[in-house]
């Protein structure tokens, strides 16, 4: 009874709650990365199904994504991963600190 | 292992050593300077921009994953962002550790995977406004 | 590359740092300091003896071999003697070079050889006077 | 003749010129080594043709050369290599530098 109890009340939520079908995120453009793109922040609508391919492509359909790696908020992640809940998404070109 | 990321648009300021414990054998520091060269074009100085908390993120992961391999006692890691001008630091490291050897290890490994991995760049010139 | 080899019974103290050019991407700085605990007996500090004229031309030996296989533009190495309290340095060393590559691999070099084959000797306890 | 020349004017050569019979040489000990000798620094007599090992056998013989190196003006070298002209010996226990 103890372990059923929460599953049942989770599962009475609203749908929409849980699943809103409109989101922002925040796309951020770094180094070569903003001439690319051409600009440094934008933020736009998506869904969480979406993935960080379909978004940059409805926005900028003839960048190259070549050689690019992408962050949704901060931790590296797949080109074609969903976005999910993230509120950012980061293009990484390649990185030279030091 | 106490690990201490700093950005700074300032030029580096070590900060005071105090070593945590009386097991500490070995203090080492590492300074990044920026040259003159940089693929063979000679340069006043390099610009420097990151990611920064994603930046801070990826070091603390690196830098806990290195620590499970040659444990330290203590991490500063200071990177310098905007404009430096050659011949001043660009990055500085200094690790506590009980023996050189781990020390020596942690400082290789953090170096090489900032490089490969953590989100910052150097660029020849300061970027254009954008929109 | 430009060596300079120091023995001293006072504290250590960092010479001034000079780039002597601006091709200088790397400075590392090695600080090895005397622990409490030595072999499991709790110390306060320990006692270093030399064969100094014999270490001087050892390290210079040592130097300029491995000089030849990571190329470096300066090392400073300084040697306390005498009696060094646990939490101070007993031995400092600076590299600079042009990447960091061959002054880690330098300096690594450096500290193993020095153990190994230097005339130097640290002593639990001071010596008792001789004949 | 130019071969044998020089070797012939060599053996004209007074022997106690080329191969002095009596040197002095200083010997040091360090660390441990100071102890098992009881001594700092010593100056003994010696020849040419000696070796740091019948040097230190001639005023130690009960002493044990083992874990030992020598040095001779410095540079490290056989325990039955002969000095020559060498005026310093120093006897090298396991070095603990760092």
């Amino acid at each position: 009874m103890e372990t059923f109890l929460p599953l049942a009340r989770q599962s009475n939520r609203p749908h929409v709650f849980t699943q809103p079908i409109t989101l922002e995120i925040t796309i951020l453009t770094f180094a070569q990365a903003r001439e690319t793109f051409g600009f440094a922040s934008r933020t736009v609508a998506c869904a969480a199904d979406d993935s960080p391919r379909t978004i940059l492509c409805r926005i900028a359909p003839e960048a190259s994504l070549e050689h690019l790696r992408v962050a949704l908020d901060h931790e590296y992640t797949d080109w074609d991963a969903p976005i999910g809940a993230a509120r950012e998404l980061a293009i990484i070109p390649p990185v030279s600190g030091g | 292992m106490d690990i201490h990321i700093h950005f700074t648009t300032e030029p580096i300021v070590i900060p005071p050593a105090h070593l945590p414990s009386r097991e500490i054998g070995a203090a080492l520091e590492f300074h990044g300077i920026v040259r003159e060269l940089e693929n063979g074009r000679a340069l006043s100085g390099l610009f420097y921009e990151a990611h920064e908390p994603m930046a801070r993120r990826r070091l603390e992961q690196h830098l806990a994953e290195i620590d499970a391999l040659h444990p330290c006692a203590e991490v500063h890691f200071i990177h310098r962002l905007g404009w430096v001008p050659v011949g001043e630091a660009s990055l500085y490291i200094r690790v506590l550790s009980a023996h050189r050897g781990e020390g020596l290890a942690l400082l290789a490994a953090v170096v090489d995977r900032l490089k490969q991995d953590v989100p910052i760049w150097k660029l020849a010139d300061p970027p254009k406004p954008a929109q």
